[in-house]
């Protein structure tokens, strides 16, 4: 009884705000533009050099030099512009993005993000996630609440190697929504509680620090 | 001065060494050098230092190199599914420098715009950091990030004219402009060389003074996810 | 979020204030922001503090800021022929930064790209050098110079799709692109405004992303020197 | 007896090879581009953003929007490419130049440059020399031999506020063309002289250390 990954996607899609420029990051995230509400107009930035990505294409139209940072065929859309990778870096290093939506193993109570590798087991590399939780203006973390091993991932304190250090200002777990004030050194505020999640689930599966603060008609909702 | 090539082949041949440091444009298998990345094999070239954004998978792109044990150093940001050089890496056999892709994509620029070093907040408080000179400007802690050189860069753009002007279509630019600007020698491979004139000189993204070889090629431009939706049913993003 | 503006009054109203910083584009008369100009000095907002390559001449560009008084400083690289500017400066009325035009151009690019120092060659020795810090690599010596931002980047481009991408014509390109990165509020003004879908993607110069406002203006385009040839006799250069 | 500007121009455009990526500054060092042998293609680039520059167009042909660094009209070529201010530096600062050549004040025997301040004068800026010094493969700087004042404008040491130290590879003057080993800190080489200029001439109107090292042939021509 918690949120479905598609209730967090939902969830986190609720962070959109018309006119933003995002970057939905690779897996869960992605599924979030499929909850832009209809007639709002998001931009999505695609890290290997587009603005305005578009849905997947129909199978006719399939260009395979058009991709996106996921490596699939994507479609463009009537405003659409392409550049190059340091350009795109540009974007996000510089603070252009409104909004990055990104997945996680953990997020420590002070916004610190491991999202990028185990010791133990091979590390692929952190593609563009550094740069995109450095220099986006607002990052949410979409993740499970425990993870494989039943363990918590909001946590005091990351035991995985950091992707970023204070860059987290919001994670949306299968079991609620947390907000963090990464500059400070206060605990997170658990903010919503998805539907059938107690109060006493969170505190049994939650390391970090956190203070409950629900707004009332969210948790009805 | 006549840049255009037959091939991978003649534009590589007598710069090709073992050791040497190659640049190689794409991002994932969208935009890569297919035809140079053959003809190095080809050549047989052994440890080389490649800098890239991603390796290509087995058998494809920068994976063929990795394949044949061609590799000794790869700079990357992300080495993909690629299984083969995820058992070179584990076992040693190839050393891998991961650097964060707009960090990578930066030192790049760098390379080929005589800055030597910059700062950036990417990887502050992360293993990137480490060993890193860190500076604060305005109450912000920031990294301080190498500039990167290569003997080649072999890149691949959609046209070029005579004089190496190249223009990239679509998402297959990537890292390749910057890669162009940061090599002693930049081959281009391309779909179509056209006379000068025929590119409108406002819609050039690479001017050819970056330039020094160019061929035309052959493209097999395999897709790495093949994701598409059906005509009726699925609505549209955004 | 409709980004297009009715003209420069509007879309300079309420943003425009005194002791502002503002990034003005172009080089000389070519590819400046006529408009913008114009509203600034009909707003009469004063002590200004402006960032551009070259301030106009007596009476056109930035020197109807200059002649009426509205500047108090201006990081530059080149003040050109303005007999009131020399006479400001001379008095000690305005205040003048000078940096070389390729680290102005950098500088203003690193503002926008998140980059808050680069070290560069250029200026080693001089005195654009006096109380930089000064760091060796790879054996030469390089200075670091620090990003410049703007509240306000007005610039020129030649087309704009409604959502605030953009397009350059020739040598108008100049500084406009990069200013347009590195201000909290970039206002375009421009010959043109066509719906979205009109500009190639691969065409576009400045990706929308980077521009809060748009509006059509009207352009003298004064030229600073004109020079010509006759069709009969003069060879062709190059 | 010495060369005229145009002289001055001519020697220098001998500086120039097949297939160069030349800067050719303001004022006298433009003339150069008058005398590049015909049939060699030598690309132009303007600091404003432009390479293949293309001499000054038909009257009729004039476009404001096509100008040279000099604010000049001038035209294209079937080659040609325009960018932005910060690519056209990024192709000076990178060193992708190969020959830049540059009016000149004064000039040390060690290749120190002075032309863009005299002080208690009006400092209009340095514009791009500073970066085209700094960057450009070979600077070459065509000048005058003595200054208005009778004065040598080739010193052992610039008097005048320096645009780069160490940056000049030639100095081609009304007297006669000087090598500099910029690296080094030999006295400048005196490789040619101008027609109807003696050693004796060069000698007192030379503050810089130099040896004679002229080449036969090019003293005859």
């Amino acid at each position: 009884m918690a949120w479905t990954r598609e209730q967090i996607a939902a969830r986190a899609a609720k962070e959109l705000r018309e006119g933003f420029y995002a970057n939905l990051g690779i897996g869960l995230p992605t599924h979030v533009a499929n909850y832009i509400p209809e007639g709002m107009k998001v931009i999505l930035h695609s890290e290997n050099g587009m603005l305005g990505m578009g849905p997947f294409p129909y199978e006719d139209e399939i260009d395979p030099d058009l991709t996106n940072a996921g490596k699939q065929t994507i479609s463009e859309l009537p405003y659409s512009s392409y550049f190059s990778s340091a350009e795109s870096f540009n974007i996000v290093r510089g603070g252009h993005l409104d909004l990055t939506i990104l997945g996680g193993m953990e997020v420590s109570q002070h916004g610190d993000l491991a999202n990028w590798m185990v010791p133990g087991k091979m590390a692929k590399g952190m593609g563009g996630a550094m740069d995109l939780v450095a220099g986006v203006k607002r990052c949410v973390v979409v993740m499970e609440h425990i993870n494989k091993d039943g363990e918590p991932k909001l946590v005091k304190k990351c035991s995985l190697p950091l992707t970023g250090m204070r860059v987290i200002d919001m994670v949306i777990t299968s079991h609620g929504v947390f907000e963090i004030d990464k500059h400070g050194n206060g605990p997170m505020r658990l903010i919503e509680l998805a539907k059938g999640v107690t109060l006493e689930d969170i505190r049994a599966h939650t390391d970090a620090d956190y203070i409950v603060a629900l707004n009332e008609e969210k948790v009805a909702a | 001065m006549n840049k255009v090539y037959k091939d991978a082949h003649s534009a590589l041949e007598g710069l090709a060494h073992d050791g040497m440091t190659i640049m190689s444009g794409g991002f994932g298998l969208c935009g890569i050098p297919e035809n140079s990345i053959t003809a190095l094999n080809k050549l047989g070239v052994q440890n080389l230092n490649i800098i890239a954004n991603t390796c290509g998978v087995d058998g494809f792109g920068l994976g063929i190199l990795v394949d044949a044990k061609q590799v000794k150093h790869v700079t990357t940001s992300y080495m993909g599914e690629n299984k083969e050089f995820g058992r070179q890496f584990l076992a040693g056999e190839i050393e891998v420098e991961f650097t964060p892709q707009g960090t990578l994509a930066e030192r790049i620029r760098a390379g080929g715009a005589g800055i030597p070093a910059f700062y950036t907040k990417t990887g502050v408080g992360t293993v990137v950091a480490e060993g890193k000179e860190h500076k604060i400007f305005n109450g912000e802690t920031y990294i301080l990030e190498r500039s990167l050189k290569a003997d080649v860069a072999i890149i691949k753009a959609w046209k070029a004219d005579e004089e190496g002007n190249l223009v990239y279509r679509k998402t297959t630019q990537n890292f390749n402009p910057q890669m162009a600007t940061a090599a002693t020698i930049t081959i281009a491979e391309v779909e179509e060389i056209v006379p000068c004139g025929e590119i409108d000189p406002d819609h050039i993204h690479t001017p050819g003074i970056y330039v020094d070889r160019i061929f035309k090629g052959t493209f097999e431009k395999r897709i790495e996810k093949r994701t598409f939706r059906k005509r009726e049913a699925i609505k549209e993003i955004a």
